[in-house]
């Protein structure tokens, strides 16, 4: 039982890191992102039940609160970015390198 | 409970004073210097406060608080204060900084004050869900600061870089505590560290993969080497002052919530300490070899970061032999911090408007027309390089000690050959400095009294870490 | 005679030094200022000398704790074998503000700093002491070179630079392990170089150790065939620096294998003894063959001074009393010889502004002060009787025969093969026709005269009468042969051998 | 004793001082002022003088001693004392040294006399006496040592000297580098020197180590070991007294000033060898092997050089290579441990060689340095005196009874025999033969027979008084200084073997009148033959001969000269040039730049991985993170 809420949540992260280099929009990078921090909030309420206390969902609400803010700073970032460049393609940005 | 106040009044001081300049901030009476010596002061009077604690305060190795969430020793003291001076030197750093570049504001200034207290509290924390919680507290003022420059694709890219980045290993922190509490049914490292005892730690694949995510994400932050890429990108965007913020007070931090996380069970460090021991190897010689290559002296800094992680890493290896936990990796930290804050203050007020002059070649001849900044310069790289009798050595020589008690020869002439390849990098910026002749005149910044004056007192810090090395 | 003597002279240079680098002074203050300080460190090691009384123990000890927790402290202390390169230092320095006064204002700072720094390194009686000091001494001959350096002067500097460094990293790495052996052997943390004494240690870690410092030293002395960056360096240093390099502070990685190395690793180093021993004559075979084929002075000198160092060192391998005590005399002498030729090599330069032998000649008729003086000091270094060269090789070439005798016989090939290149640059500087670069020489002025008169007879005296030296030496170097260490077993291991078919004695 | 023994340590010191004196006069006054050259000259004569006079004191307090104790010593000071190595500042007066210091200081100072005339009129003057007084001592203090390291010192010091005087004309480079090549063939032989001592030290030193006491243990010594060092110490003397092979300095030598040639490389300095032999004969008698060994190079020098002799027509050279060929005698004499005759026969060689020395020395001074023999001729009539005094030294070396070198050579010969050294005794005869040939070969060249250049010889004319009174006096000398060691036969009583007898081991032969008789004939025929030959193709005067076949191959000395340079010293160069331009770069220091070079490589190329596109970032993480777990999956199972 427990179990399968846990072999998904490791298939969400999974999908999340794929998604992080895989894809090269901005957006869909940082929502992928967010699949994995929710992924970890779907591990921490199943271990919560499976350990019969409630650390797990206190944890899954921060995480959420967490993700929530890095959400908005996300955003301060593409439009940024979008004021820049008017592109979101990660690639755009390699100044920095070497 | 009182006790616990007075123990965390430094992170109280500084959050509250974070929270009073954002509101401050609002009203547009109050200027940005005003807020920037506000600001300084905070830091410098909780650095009093800490020192007064470290020095007189109770012997205990351990006072823990709010139920063991959080946990006030030596090493964390000394954390502290090392944070508490970065933030302290960052703020004078910025002063002058900003003479140049007009992108400043009084939020800048809180938010080195939020930065500061998520640092604090990651000092302390002995739990996954605060140490989550400081480790954001921090990260989030960190991505602002970054980025504050809004007019600066660089600083723009760098933040999504970090931003980006960043998540991705909060997120593997997050998963990794998520599977450590499944197993051990606490977040707590206390009991995590009775439950591996107990239980074995290979036996239990949620403890070993959990605990392997967690070290991934701290690994991140502290830049050691298959995780390093971010940080020479990132310390590019941002702006100096920043860039010797994260370099020191975020290591620091970083290193003390990775050494609390090992040092609360023999068991996990006992686990991990092969790899340890790989990663820092590679750091040590990745973070070499890609300095060598770097024009800029922000990204050679950067990359001598990740070597000096690669040290911090081998004192982490070495965790058992120390008298005090964790004593070396502070007092390298320290000694680390001391000189790099030199150098990132010089430069923030050598860089010039926009930082134009960040490469090796614009210092060329600085000794003729700056002698003592040049000198200043030459002393913080020589104590980065670990050379006597600068606190740079005295690290090195703590952390080969250490190691070799451990057992870990191999580490400690690893680490020496690593350094004698640093050498030439170090050296190379004060080859520029006093052997080539100039090619510009250093006339068009005017050193702001400020910066001269902290980077003089960094000066005397590195000299003074070293003679009178605080017996940790 | 007061109190923290050694400290006085080790930080009255150093803090003139700086004070010198920051104050705005004219250059000739700043000479004035060097030749001042440099002759009160001189009356005070006169003092120390006079002071002295050879024990054989550690004098003038000056004891102050600075890292209790690791037992590192400052640790001051002198004996016979420090004694000479001390005075070596104290006596030679003042000279060079006088003879060289048109330089920086940094060049006398610097000056300044590393006589500081070395008298500190030879006055450590505390590993991490001696090591701090060590490595402060290459910081001023870094920027003396970098900055007052000849033409190619970076490359130079760079190459002694780094390969110094990574010398001493590696005895940084060797003394901590030294300092944890310790630990676990007597369970107190200290870095006192006389406890190390108290280590006998064998192994391949122990191995390692012993090749950390000697790697560190070997480049320091520089002993085959971690000379490289030597000719080099010495060729493109400012004068003052090369005679420091090659006066003093090459004598200092001589002094550090004494010093640290034979008493910690007495079975490892008697193992490994015969081949450093090897090591030291290839180089003096080496070198003084490489030296014939020289067309600059200076780069010739430079050769010469290290064919010395080899025999040097195979002094100090040789282990017995001659050899070593032979050993310290010859520091004395190289320092007064070979590095009194490079003081001349740098007049030549300065005047005739030329550093390639076949532009000069006839050099004897224009200037026979000169020339009397570069001949004495050319004669010592080619160990002639009655000049101080002489007392120190015959001594090493005794010791080395008993030793091993192949050791003895190539170590005396060194009679030989100095003369040949040592010859061969008097004849083409000093006689012979003289050429347009050499025509106008300016014979010494009485000023330098006099500044060279006090070596000179030095020369002489310890040549001709160097019992009271020795006296003050032999007590310190007897030491490491009273015991039965494992160094002594070894040493005895061959004498037998030899003595052996020599004699039918039969006791 | 109680009489102070203190004059000893005066002996060399008077020279010495006398040096260090000239030199400081020089060089105070020389900017200044020009000091008349007399005054030098004077002054340089009195130290000599002086040592002469203690010399004399020396000899009458040894005369005065007991037989079994006639020797006295005087320590300075304690030189140095390392461990069991004890040494003193310390000089020895035996009857070997006594003998020796009387004629070094007598020959020594009626050089400085001459050379007085001879070198008027060169500018560098006081140089010359400074290095001629500087000799002097180290001469004395070879001489008076009382340890092989003492007189090692002396030993150096004279090699030293002969160095500076043989390049003394340092304008002209073939000077300066026969100076090199006299020193550093010297020093060849020193490391010799050196070694030894070091053997000898660590069989014995420790016992203390003068002659006295190393005498008293040399019995410890093993066979073997004896010969070691005997050999190790001849390597010294034949560096020193120029033997084969080592002998090819002298004849360079005689590129210095002749009053030099005649003091230095005839006289004294090239008898220390045999001296330091004579000294060590404590040991030499233990082993039969180095004696033969000493002899028989002894008598193949003195074969070659006087081959070598017959065919130089530079009159010095001559000289030179019957140096070199007497010297030989002397070892074979020392060879055949006969030790007095050997020292005898460099009793004797020191005046008559000095005198033909000093008296060509006349010659070359007014011809106005013309060296070569062809072009003199018939200088008799010109110059009387120097004619009739060198006649007398060339009779003496050709061994003429009763000249000088005819009895001590004949000692040499006769002791040779009588100890059964056949072959070494017919060389001699040989050698004595063609001696008598070369010698009167010059005399009658530059003497006899017309003028060849006839515009020379008009400016021809007596050498002045200051030169001729030193070569009247040699020239008594080289008379009657055969009569110290007359033999039995001819009713004397060998005063230098006695006198020499309680310092050096001689071996008697027991004496046989027939024996010395046949000797005695054949050295004489020998000599008469000699003459006969070179009266015969001489006497009338002779045109300069053209050399073919083996007399061409002997005039270039059988090109050793040649062979040593090009099998020693173009080697030595060539190798020290590959070492500084192949080895050093390419070899020594390649690692070094190697490991730079590459370490700049890799930073260039780690370059390339800091791409800037932060998937890429992402990717290192998910890389490294499978790495890890894929180790940490095999270190599970």
């Amino acid at each position: 039982m427990i179990h399968d809420y846990l072999v998904l949540s490791v298939i969400l992260f999974c999908l999340g890191v794929v998604g992080v280099f895989a894809r090269r929009n901005f957006f869909t990078v940082f929502m992928s992102v967010e699949l994995m921090l929710n992924a970890s909030n779907l591990a921490f309420i199943a271990f919560a039940r499976l350990q019969q206390n409630m650390d797990g969902h206190v944890l899954a609400l921060l995480i959420m609160a967490v993700a929530a803010a890095e959400a908005a700073l996300a955003l301060a970032v593409v439009i940024l970015l979008h004021k820049q460049t008017g592109k979101l393609d990660t690639n755009v940005f390699s100044l920095l390198k070497g | 409970m009182t006790n616990d106040f007075m123990l965390l009044f430094p992170v109280i001081l500084v959050s509250l004073g974070a929270i009073g300049l954002m509101l401050a901030a609002t009203s547009r009476c109050v200027q940005i210097e005003q807020a920037a010596w506000a600001c300084g002061g905070l830091f410098g009077f909780a650095f009093l406060v800490q020192l007064a604690a470290t020095l007189t305060g109770d012997q205990a190795l351990y006072s823990s608080l709010f139920n063991d969430i959080l946990v006030v020793s030596p090493f964390s003291k000394a954390a502290s204060l090392v944070i508490l001076g970065c933030g302290l030197f960052t703020v004078c750093s910025s002063l002058s900084y900003f003479k140049k570049n007009n992108f400043s504001s009084t939020e800048y200034y809180s938010l080195l004050l939020f930065a500061a207290s998520g640092m604090l509290l990651l000092t302390m924390t002995r739990e996954l869900i605060s140490t989550f919680i400081a480790l954001e507290i921090m990260s989030l003022a960190i991505y602002i600061l970054v980025g504050y420059d809004r007019d600066n694709v660089l600083s723009t890219e760098a933040v999504m870089k970090y931003l980006i980045l960043g998540a991705f290993a909060g997120a593997f922190l997050t998963m990794g505590s998520a599977f450590v509490y499944g197993a051990a049914g606490s977040t707590k490292f206390a009991l995590i560290g009775n439950f591996v005892a107990t239980t074995g730690f290979l036996s239990n694949p949620a403890i070993l993969a959990g605990s392997f995510f967690i070290l991934v994400a701290f690994l991140f932050k502290a830049a050691a080497f298959p995780f390093h890429a971010w940080v020479l990108d990132v310390y590019d965007g941002a702006s100096m002052p920043i860039t010797g913020f994260m370099a020191t007070a975020l290591k620091t931090a970083i290193f003390a919530v990775f050494a609390n996380f090992l040092l609360a069970d023999s068991g996990l460090q006992q686990g991990w300490v092969t790899f340890l021991f790989y990663i820092a190897i590679l750091s040590m010689f990745m973070g070499n070899f890609i300095a060598i290559g770097q024009n800029s002296l922000k990204r050679m800094l950067a990359a001598s970061g990740i070597v000096h992680s690669g040290y911090l890493l081998i004192g982490l290896v070495a965790l058992g032999s120390q008298p005090v936990p964790g004593s070396v990796v502070a007092f390298y930290l320290a000694a680390y911090a001391a000189g790099t804050l030199g150098i990132f203050s010089a430069l923030s007020y050598l860089s010039g408007k926009g930082e134009q002059w960040k490469n090796f070649d614009d210092f060329k001849g600085l000794a003729k027309t700056k002698p003592y900044t040049a000198f200043a310069i030459s002393i913080f790289l020589l104590s980065m390089a670990g050379i006597p009798p600068t606190a740079g050595f005295m690290g090195k020589l703590y952390i080969i000690l250490a190691a070799i008690q451990t057992g870990q020869i191999t580490l400690a002439v690893l680490g020496i050959v690593s350094s004698i390849v640093a050498m030439w990098y170090y050296l190379r910026l004060i080859v520029t400095m006093y052997f080539h002749a100039p090619e510009r005149s250093f006339a068009e910044e005017c050193p702001s009294r400020i910066g001269t004056v902290s980077t003089l007192v960094l000066v005397l810090c590195v000299f003074a870490i070293s003679l009178y090395p605080i017996a940790l | 005679m007061f109190a923290h003597l050694l400290s006085v002279m080790i930080f009255l240079p150093i803090v003139a030094g700086l004070i010198l680098l920051f104050a705005p002074l004219s250059r000739t203050t700043a000479r004035i200022v060097g030749f001042g300080v440099s002759l009160a460190v001189l009356v005070l090691s006169i003092d120390v000398y006079a002071g002295f009384t050879a024990t054989g123990k550690l004098e003038f000890v000056e004891y102050i704790p600075w890292i209790p927790s690791l037992g590192i402290a400052y640790h001051l202390g002198i004996d016979g074998i420090s004694l000479f390169i001390l005075m070596a230092s104290a006596v030679l320095l003042p000279m060079v503000y006088v003879l060289f006064g048109t330089r920086e204002k940094g060049y006398y700072a610097n000056l300044l700093l590393v006589e500081g720094a070395m008298i500190g390194a030879v006055c450590a009686a505390d590993l991490v002491l001696f090591y701090v000091f060590w490595e402060v001494m290459l910081l001023p001959v870094f920027f003396m070179l970098g900055l007052y350096g000849g033409p190619r002067k970076i490359p130079a500097t760079l190459k002694i630079t780094l390969y110094t460094i990574a010398g001493s990293l590696l005895m940084l790495a060797a003394l901590a392990y030294l300092a944890v052996q310790y630990h676990a052997l007597t369970g107190e943390w200290s870095f006192s170089i006389e406890k190390m004494g108290l280590l006998d240690l064998s192994g391949h870690a122990a191995a390692l150790a012993l090749f950390g410092f000697m790697i560190a030293f070997a480049i320091k002395i520089p002993l085959f065939p971690f000379h490289t960056w030597l000719p080099d360096a010495y060729t493109e240093a400012p004068t003052a620096t090369t005679f420091v390099l090659s006066a003093i502070m090459a004598k200092i990685g001589v002094y550090g294998v004494i010093r640290v190395v034979m008493p910690a690793f007495e079975m490892e180093f008697a193992r490994y003894a015969l081949f450093f021993a090897y090591a030291g004559v290839i180089g003096m075979m080496y070198c003084g063959l490489t030296a014939i084929a020289q067309k600059d002075y200076k780069r010739l000198l430079a050769f010469s001074s290290a064919s010395h160092m080899g025999i040097i060192a195979v002094g100090v391998f040789s282990m017995n009393v001659q050899a070593l005590t032979g050993t310290i005399y010859q520091i004395v002498a190289h320092a007064t010889s070979t590095g009194v030729l490079f003081l001349f090599a740098g007049i030549l330069e300065e005047r005739t502004r030329t550093r390639s032998i076949n532009d000069l000649g006839g050099i004897a008729s224009q200037a026979p002060i000169f020339a009397l003086f570069f001949a004495i000091a050319m004669l010592a270094s080619v160990g002639l009787p009655g000049t101080s060269g002489f007392i120190g090789e015959f001594l090493i070439i005794l010791g080395a025969l008993k030793f091993n005798v192949a050791i003895g016989v190539l170590t005396g090939l060194s009679l030989i093969i100095g003369v040949c290149y040592m010859l061969w640059l008097f004849q083409r500087v000093f006689f012979e026709k003289s050429k347009t670069a050499s025509e106008r020489f300016k014979d010494l002025s009485p000023v330098e005269s006099l500044a060279f008169v006090p070596v000179i007879l030095l020369i002489l005296v310890m040549g001709i009468y160097p019992h009271p030296f020795l006296r003050k030496i032999e007590p310190s170097t007897a030491q490491y042969f009273a015991a039965a260490t494992p160094v002594v077993a070894q040493a005895t291991t061959v004498t037998p051998a030899l003595a052996a078919d020599l004699t039918t004695e039969k006791n | 004793m109680e009489h102070s023994t203190f004059y000893l340590g005066m002996i060399p010191l008077y020279p010495l001082l006398g040096a260090v004196c000239i030199g400081l006069f020089h060089v105070l006054t020389c900017k200044r002022w020009q000091v008349p050259p007399l005054v030098y000259g004077l002054l340089a004569c009195v130290g000599p003088a002086m040592s002469f006079f203690l010399a004399l004191r020396v000899f009458f307090e040894l005369r005065a001693l007991p037989l079994d104790a006639r020797f006295f010593t005087y320590k300075a000071f304690t030189w140095f004392s390392v461990g069991d190595l004890h040494l003193d500042m310390g000089f020895l007066a035996d009857p070997l040294s006594g003998l020796m210091l009387l004629f070094v200081t007598f020959i020594g100072t009626l050089i400085h006399v001459y050379s007085i005339g001879y070198m008027s009129g060169d500018k560098s003057y006081a140089k010359f006496f400074a290095y001629m007084n500087l000799f002097l001592g180290s001469m004395l203090i070879l001489v008076l040592g009382d340890s092989p390291v003492v007189m090692f010192v002396g030993w150096e010091g004279v090699g030293l000297c002969s160095y500076l005087l043989i390049s003394y004309y340092s304008e002209d480079r073939d000077n300066v580098l026969a100076g090199n090549k006299a020193f550093i063939v010297n020093r060849i032989g020193d490391l010799g020197f050196v070694l030894g001592m070091g053997f000898l030290f660590w069989a014995i030193g420790s016992h203390g180590f003068d002659f006295l006491s190393l005498k008293a243990n040399a019995h410890m010594m093993t066979e073997s070991s004896i010969l070691i060092v005997c050999l190790l110490l001849f390597v010294g003397a034949t560096g020193k007294s120029a033997q084969i092979p080592l002998y090819v300095w002298l004849p360079d030598a005689m590129a210095g000033p002749t009053p030099v040639s005649a003091l230095i490389h005839a006289a004294t300095m090239v008898t220390a060898g045999v001296y330091m032999v004579a000294r060590f004969s404590f040991l030499y008698v233990e082993v039969a092997a180095a004696g033969m060994i000493v002899a028989w190079i002894g008598i193949l020098t003195a074969l070659l050089a006087a081959i070598f002799g017959m065919f130089q027509d530079d009159i010095k050279k001559v000289l030179a290579y019957s140096t070199v060929s007497q010297l030989g005698y002397m070892f074979a004499g020392v060879g055949v441990t006969a030790y007095s005759a050997g020292i005898f026969h460099v009793f004797t060689h020191a005046f008559f060689k000095a005198l033909l020395f000093l008296g060509a020395g006349a010659v070359i001074y007014v011809l106005h340095h013309e060296q070569n023999i062809w072009k003199m001729g018939g200088l008799k009539k010109k110059m009387p005196i120097t004619y009739c005094t060198m006649l007398i030294g060339a009779l003496a070396l050709a061994g003429c009874p009763p000249f000088a070198g005819f009895f001590s050579k004949d000692e040499i010969l006769y002791s040779a025999l009588a100890n059964g050294h056949f072959f070494i005794w017919l060389i001699g005869v040989l050698v004595a033969a063609m001696t008598a040939y070369y010698t009167f070969r010059m005399i009658f060249v530059v003497f006899h027979g017309q003028p060849r250049d006839q515009q020379a010889y008009d400016h021809a004319h007596e050498a002045p008084l200051v030169m001729t009174v030193p070569l009247i006096i040699l020239a008594i000398g080289a008379l009657f200084a055969g009569f110290y060691n007359l033999p039995a036969i001819f009713g004397g009583e060998q005063m230098i073997s006695h006198w020499l007898a309680p310092s050096v081991a001689d071996q008697h032969p027991h004496d046989s009148f027939l024996l010395e008789f046949f000797v005695i004939a054949t050295s004489v025929a020998a000599f008469a033959f000699g003459l006969w030959v070179a009266y015969k193709r001489f006497g009338k005067g002779a045109e300069e001969p053209v050399f073919t076949g083996f007399a061409r191959f002997a005039y270039h000395k059988f090109y050793v000269d040649e062979l040593y340079d090009a099998v020693f010293v173009r080697p030595y160069k060539a190798i020290g040039a590959e070492i500084s331009e192949g080895v050093e770069p390419n070899m020594t220091d390649a690692p070094v730049t190697g490991i730079a070079r590459l370490y700049m490589r890799v930073g260039t190329l780690v370059k390339v991985l800091q791409s800037g596109y932060v998937r890429v970032y992402a990717i290192y993480m998910v890389l490294g993170l499978g790495i890890m777990s894929f180790i940490l999956s095999q270190s599970l199972n």
